[in-house]
């Protein structure tokens, strides 16, 4: 059995088997996460020693058939997947048990591996039902009103989302005649096709939280657990975000008015999040503002990558995916974490005197680090690589509102870092440390495997410039 | 083909009153309702585009019933949780 | 015929119309139902009695059933009056889409690049149904996948635990009519099975038929299938994804190829996927409708 | 041998910091005995180093983190310099600051956010391109502010509020310009004489524009007005911050960078050539006569020491920007000088606010009597600053001034006179009042200080008059600098 089958079925195996024995779910759930680590790297390492690894399912052709493709942008998204859920399983299977995660994130791990590795429109369809599913399955399950508020709009939304997918898919059919990746070529050849394309990309918008259609999303990841916010936050939405990056890198020179549209909103999405994100009095509210502005700095980095075969600036906005991912899940386990020991998650609060900072709080600073993108963490190489290729391009504007993203992202997190350096004569003298958890382990390795990112970031990008197949 | 044509304008005009009805109503079962015929305004027009000379492709005809299921599911977890968004909020 | 077809079409519009503006919510989800009859009429004429067989069991059946169940639980919103603005920028918005989609559609585009391929392949396929070889043969990841959707949704209403349907007992006159459905529904979900090889229908098909009838049933408070067997359900529901799974990696094993059933054996490998997932289907579709699972 | 020496002098305090982060404050012994460990294991390391740098070895570590993106740490003449002020100054600094924060709370974080203060320092100095430099730099910043809001009184917040905008926008301004370096030029290498080739010629606007952002980047730590107002709100932090990292590290790290910047990016040629010298000599000219004016006026001892750091760090970058071969000695020398002098005025401060309670100037009466070896390092240190031969201070002015002839800006020679009659104007009174007034009545007799506290002033003391008495032996701060000046002017 090849390593794209098992990465794919394994997943929704473990889903099974989760959801029919409850009491052994951590277990079965904690391996299927640490096997399916395992495939991720070893198809990393195929892809870097032979290229691109494709297979066509029960050997027919696509059109009519569909085939998996893993090059290198899928297999960093895959090992982001990977890295992530090997965290958030740890910390889910030591912390309390909630019955109903572990299928939930098995059909998300499922769902996240097939769209990556997928070559098929409609395919990728269905597998974002499946994640679109699961991750409201993961908002409702903090079982609060505000969540199943939010997982209601969020559920919505996401179909919405999916649905303009689906009609874009369709008027695709119309225009070019078929559905894989090989219509998106073609659509962009014609008025009709960008008709269908603009669909398409408009759905995924919705999806991917992209300002000004990320209304549903500061409430569903705010309100769910702190695990199930950190695979919201760092995964679901890059689900969307990865179908855009490729269908640019797929359509070429020809998705240039998409592009130009894509930047424009990861610009306001940029401002507009952080601007949030300053105000917000709740640190889980902040968070989730600061992944609108997050995504709206991929969303830009994607949107001014040029034409994608003569730039490397779409290598960046996969940089700045992956390095968010590490980042964010950490912060929103730290978070959880936080919110855990003290009882609340109200910044103002966050000084307060019965406790010292503990491990969370350094979690929490170290992901903040990342997020801004200061060095020498992956999110900073990113940058460097998305200013100097907008340097090469004349790309002024766009530079300068990177930096003044960037100086507002460092505004909004020192609020809360500043607040975790507390001591001196807002700490009791008896004030104790919070103990250890495994919660703090997983957010702790996180975090620091996003500052180590940097140092290691030619990984990656030897991987990102592994020819398309 | 102008049964076609008349199904298709039938299609739009699913999709649009959808649409118009997704961003008027604050309503949770007028969304659920607003979704349905949206995804059937779609069918319709996949199918419309799937007629050829030699009948009607089969491949857009699996994508639909695979959406009609997909639809289904969906639509039962959306009307879950409506149940009880109204339910807390009575509480 | 072209007159029918155009009054047809007209008619589903109107439906829709009366579903999405009706007043009165019995009235709406009547209206939806008589709006997914009239589709599935229309997708007949289209030439696609597959489909319209799965609109007519799911699309308008189950679905109107399930809007039914939750029509009075989910109170109507208070109607704020909304800025003129907003009524203005959604008739943009559904005008402008409806006519892109019109006039993308009728400008000539490629040729499907399918049918040739599907009438070469449709003989090494196992079955004779074209839509059922693309279903369970060509794109069986596809259906796996919906498969998975269909667990998602289970999982999702799992997580939240929504109130059991009430069951109203409908008095001796039905009785009889349920002692004759059971037996009904599974013959007709039995053959709709195996049907599906050659001529319209299909595993969806019958998981739906039957599921139709156990809520039926289940609502006539002729038979109480969740006192009986939620836990078999259970089972049965998540059996589907499994048996699908695992015969994906067992093809796998033997061919090589994920999913690619051996030579000679595809109809047999079909019809023992296809006889798992009915089941499963049903089972799912019930307990979506019902509620996996008792509130605490 | 060659790539291990600088990899273990970053690790002896970057590897040691998240170790002292871990412990438990309680585990007091561990951790000052481990933390002197690491801190005399890198004076000895440094030592070894310079040895070796001076007969001409050569030391490189590189590891590409990208393509196009390469840290690379070595070791020139200049690095050395550096690298042996803060080795030395950290180990002193360190026994300090234990006997210092005796009792107090958070120890285990301030120790080990010192080590990565260090750790970035040396990471600066033995940066070998500018993308390295870049990434200390930042570093620098994270790992300082903990140690300025380390009271955690909202005014010290405050403090570590305006000190991250202002390095933070730094920082901007700087990774800006080193990108836009880089798309244009490669990777830009530290090498003497600079590294520029036919770019000067071909973009000259784009690297002016790139030579005002790098220079406000790491003008922002080096305190140029008007840059510098962070500085002397960061003085909230305890004394031994105060005195490595807002003496030493913190703007040293700027001044240093200016340095690279000027000698081993541009080039003292391209520098003159493209018309950036005089400016940037203009700038540093207003900060030395704005940052005495206003020590003048301060009563807070620590507020006044840190107005005389804006204006005496500027001596280097006047010495650097003077295009002179001498001014560049005079500079380069006073990178150590003012240094070790004005730790001792910190460490000294430090000493009379713990053992006597006095933080204003206002209040040094009697000084001498109270706390005589204290107020005799202070004096050293002072008397260095104004420039009293046989005192560090002195040399460096000397070659600033006899530099400001050579390059023809006679000018320099009236600042200089300027700036020392206003240094002797602040410090004059302070050891008046200290060695010639009473001691107030009803003073009460303050506590007594353990040897940590005592040791360290006295011996950077003496190191102040060492560096002026044995100006000319080789291994003086002065005989290091004419080695790196014949490199960089040939």
């Amino acid at each position: 059995m090849s390593d794209i089958s098992l990465i794919v079925l394994l997943p929704l195996l473990a889903a099974v088997l989760t959801a029919a024995l409850p009491p052994q779910a951590a277990a079965v759930g904690a391996l299927a996460t640490a096997l399916n680590a395992l495939l991720a790297a070893n198809l990393g390492r195929q892809i870097l020693q032979g290229g691109p690894v494709t297979e066509a399912i029960g050997d027919w052709a696509a059109p009519l058939g569909i085939a998996f493709v893993a090059d290198g942008l899928a297999g960093v998204m895959l090992a982001m997947t990977a890295i992530v859920g090997l965290a958030v399983s740890l910390q889910a299977a030591a912390g309390p048990a909630r019955a109903g995660f572990w299928p939930l994130w098995m059909a998300t791990l499922g769902a996240l591996n097939g769209l990556f590795l997928s070559s098929d429109l409609f395919n990728i369809y269905v597998a974002f039902e499946i994640l679109g599913l699961a991750a409201v399955g993961l908002t409702a399950l903090a079982g609060t009103r505000a969540a199943l508020r939010a997982a209601f709009d969020y559920l919505t939304a996401g179909l919405v989302g999916s649905l303009l997918v689906l009609l874009g898919i369709a008027l695709s059919y119309s225009v070019t005649g078929r559905v894989d990746m090989e219509a998106v070529v073609l659509l962009t050849q014609s008025d009709t096709g960008r008709i269908a394309l603009a669909l398409i990309a408009a759905g995924l918008v919705v999806k991917a939280a992209l300002f000004p259609l990320h209304f549903w999303m500061p409430a569903a990841h705010s309100s769910a657990a702190p695990a199930a916010s950190a695979l919201l936050s760092a995964l679901v939405v890059k689900g969307a975000l990865y179908l855009v990056l490729r269908l640019s890198l797929e359509g070429g020179a020809g998705t240039e008015f998409l592009r130009n549209t894509l930047a424009v909103l990861g610009a306001g999405g940029m401002l507009w999040g952080a601007w949030n994100a300053l105000r917000a009095e709740r640190l889980k509210l902040l968070v989730a503002h600061s992944t609108v502005a997050q995504i709206g700095l991929i969303a830009l980095a994607i949107g001014v990558a040029g034409n994608p075969f003569e730039t490397g600036l779409w290598q960046a906005a996969a940089l700045l995916m992956l390095s968010h991912a590490l980042a964010k899940a950490a912060m929103f386990l730290a978070v959880g974490r936080i919110a855990e020991a003290l009882g609340h998650d109200r910044i103002s609060g966050l000084n307060r005197e019965e406790l010292r900072p503990g491990p969370a709080e350094f979690a929490f600073a170290i992901a903040a680090i990342s997020l801004v993108g200061l060095p020498p963490t992956a999110g900073f190489i990113g940058k460097w690589f998305l200013i100097e290729g907008l340097i090469d391009e004349g790309g002024i504007h766009w530079i300068a509102l990177i930096l003044l993203g960037t100086a507002l992202s460092a505004a909004y997190l020192s609020r809360v870092v500043s607040r975790c350096l507390r001591g001196g004569p807002h700490v009791a003298a008896t004030a104790q440390r919070p103990p250890w958890r495994t919660g703090d382990v997983a957010a702790l390795g996180l975090a620091t495997g996003a500052l180590l990112l940097g140092l290691a970031a030619a990984l990656p990008i030897t991987l990102l410039e592994t020819p398309f197949a | 083909m102008i049964s076609d044509f008349a199904f298709l304008l039938s299609g739009a005009g699913l999709i649009g009153l959808a649409l118009f009805r997704l961003a008027t109503s604050a309503d949770l079962l007028m969304r659920v309702l607003g979704l349905n015929v949206l995804a059937i305004g779609i069918a319709m027009v996949l199918l419309v585009a799937a007629r050829g000379a030699a009948g009607t492709d089969a491949v857009p005809q699996a994508f639909i019933l695979t959406g009609i299921v997909v639809l289904v599911g969906v639509t039962a977890a959306l009307l879950a949780l409506a149940e009880r968004v109204a339910e807390a909020r009575d509480e | 015929m072209m007159v029918f077809d155009a009054v047809l079409a007209a008619a589903c519009l109107v439906a829709a119309a009366m579903a999405l503006f009706a007043r009165d919510r019995i009235a709406a989800v009547a209206a939806f139902l008589v709006m997914g009859l009239l589709i599935a009429l229309a997708w007949l004429r289209l030439g696609a009695p597959d489909v319209a067989l799965a609109e007519a069991a799911i699309g308008a059946g189950l679905t109107g059933a399930l809007l039914l169940r939750s029509a009075h639980r989910i109170p109507a919103a208070p109607t704020k009056p909304l800025p003129s603005a907003q009524w203005l920028g959604a008739g943009v918005l559904s005008v402008a889409v409806g006519g892109a989609i019109v006039w993308t559609s009728m400008s000539i585009g490629a040729a499907p690049a399918y049918p040739p391929l599907v009438a070469v392949a449709v003989p090494e396929s196992g079955v004779e149904n074209p839509v059922t070889a693309v279903l369970l043969n060509f794109r069986a990841w596809d259906t796996l996948l919906e498969i998975a959707v269909l667990f998602a949704a289970l999982a999702v209403v799992a997580v939240v635990k929504p109130v059991r349907p009430r069951i109203a007992p409908l008095g001796p006159l039905m009785l009889p009519f349920a002692r004759v459905v059971l037996p009904l529904t599974i013959l007709l979900a039995g053959h709709l099975l195996w049907q599906g090889g050659h001529a319209p229908g299909g595993a969806f098909q019958a998981g739906a038929v039957l599921a139709g009838g156990a809520i039926a049933l289940g609502l006539s408070g002729a038979v109480r299938p969740i006192r009986w067997g939620r836990a078999g359900l259970a089972w049965l529901s998540i059996l589907g994804l499994a048996a699908f799974a695992v015969a994906a990696l067992a093809a796998e094993l033997l061919t090589g190829a994920l999913l690619g059933y051996p030579a000679g054996a595809a109809k047999a490998w079909i019809i023992a996927i296809e006889s798992a997932l009915t089941l499963s289907i049903a089972a799912t579709l019930l307990l979506l409708f019902f509620g996996p699972a008792e509130r605490h | 041998m060659s790539s291990v020496l600088p990899l273990a002098i970053l690790m002896t305090s970057l590897g040691v910091a998240p170790v002292i982060l871990m412990m438990p404050d309680s585990a007091r012994r561990l951790r000052t005995g481990f933390n002197l460990a690491a801190a005399s294991l890198k004076v000895a390391l440094v030592a070894w180093l310079s040895y070796e740098v001076a007969h001409g070895a050569s030391f490189d570590l590189r590891h590409s983190i990208a393509p196009g993106l390469e840290l690379h740490l070595q070791a020139d003449a200049l690095s050395v310099l550096f690298l042996a002020l803060s080795s030395i100054l950290w180990l002193l600094t360190t026994i300090y600051a234990v006997g210092y924060l005796e009792g107090g709370t958070d120890r285990s974080r301030f120790f080990g956010f010192f080590s990565l203060c260090v750790a970035s320092t040396v990471g600066i100095a033995m940066a070998g391109n500018l993308f390295t430099f870049l990434v200390f730099f930042e570093l620098l910043t994270l790992a300082t502010w903990p140690l300025v809001v380390h009271r955690g009184t909202s005014e010290a917040h405050r403090a570590g509020r305006i000190y991250l905008a202002y390095t933070l926008g730094g920082g901007l301004a700087l990774t800006l310009g080193t990108i836009w370096l880089y798309a244009l030029a490669g990777e830009v290498a530290f090498e003497p004489r600079g590294v520029l080739g036919e770019l000067p010629q071909t973009a000259p606007l784009a690297l002016t524009a790139i030579f005002v952002l790098l220079i406000a980047g790491v003008g922002v730590k080096a305190a140029l007005v008007p840059l510098h107002g962070w500085l002397p709100l960061s003085m909230v932090a305890p004394a031994p911050v105060s005195a490595l990292l807002h003496a030493v590290a913190v703007v040293k790290a700027g001044a240093f960078g200016i340095m690279r910047i000027v000698y081993d990016v541009y080039g003292v040629e391209t520098v003159q050539a493209m018309g950036l010298a005089a400016p940037l000599a203009g700038l540093a000219a207003l900060t030395i006569l704005w940052g005495s004016f206003r020590a003048l006026t301060q009563d807070d001892l620590k507020k006044r020491l840190a107005y005389s750091t804006v204006s005496q760090v500027s001596y280097i970058t006047l010495g650097v920007a003077l295009i002179s071969p001498v001014a560049a000695i005079g500079g380069l020398a006073h990178l150590v000088h003012q240094g070790i002098m004005k730790i001792t005025l910190f460490l000294a401060a430090g000493n009379f606010a713990e053992g006597e309670g006095v933080k204003t100037v206002r209040a040094m009466d009697g000084m001498g009597q109270r706390m005589p070896g204290a107020m005799l390092a202070f004096t050293v240190g002072a008397l260095g600053m104004i420039g009293i031969p046989p005192l560090a201070g002195f040399v460096s002015k000397w070659y600033l001034g006899a530099g400001g002839l050579d390059a023809g800006q006679p000018m320099v020679i009236a600042l200089l006179a300027g700036s020392s009659l206003l240094n002797a104007a602040y410090f004059l009174p302070i050891l008046y009042r200290g060695w010639f007034c009473p001691v107030p009545e009803g003073a009460t007799p303050g506590r007594r200080l353990g040897w940590m506290l005592a040791i360290p002033p006295a011996t950077t003391a003496t190191l102040v008059l060492a560096a002026g008495l044995l100006a000319s032996a080789p291994f003086s701060p002065l005989g290091w600098t004419r080695f790196i000046v014949s490199l960089e002017y040939l």
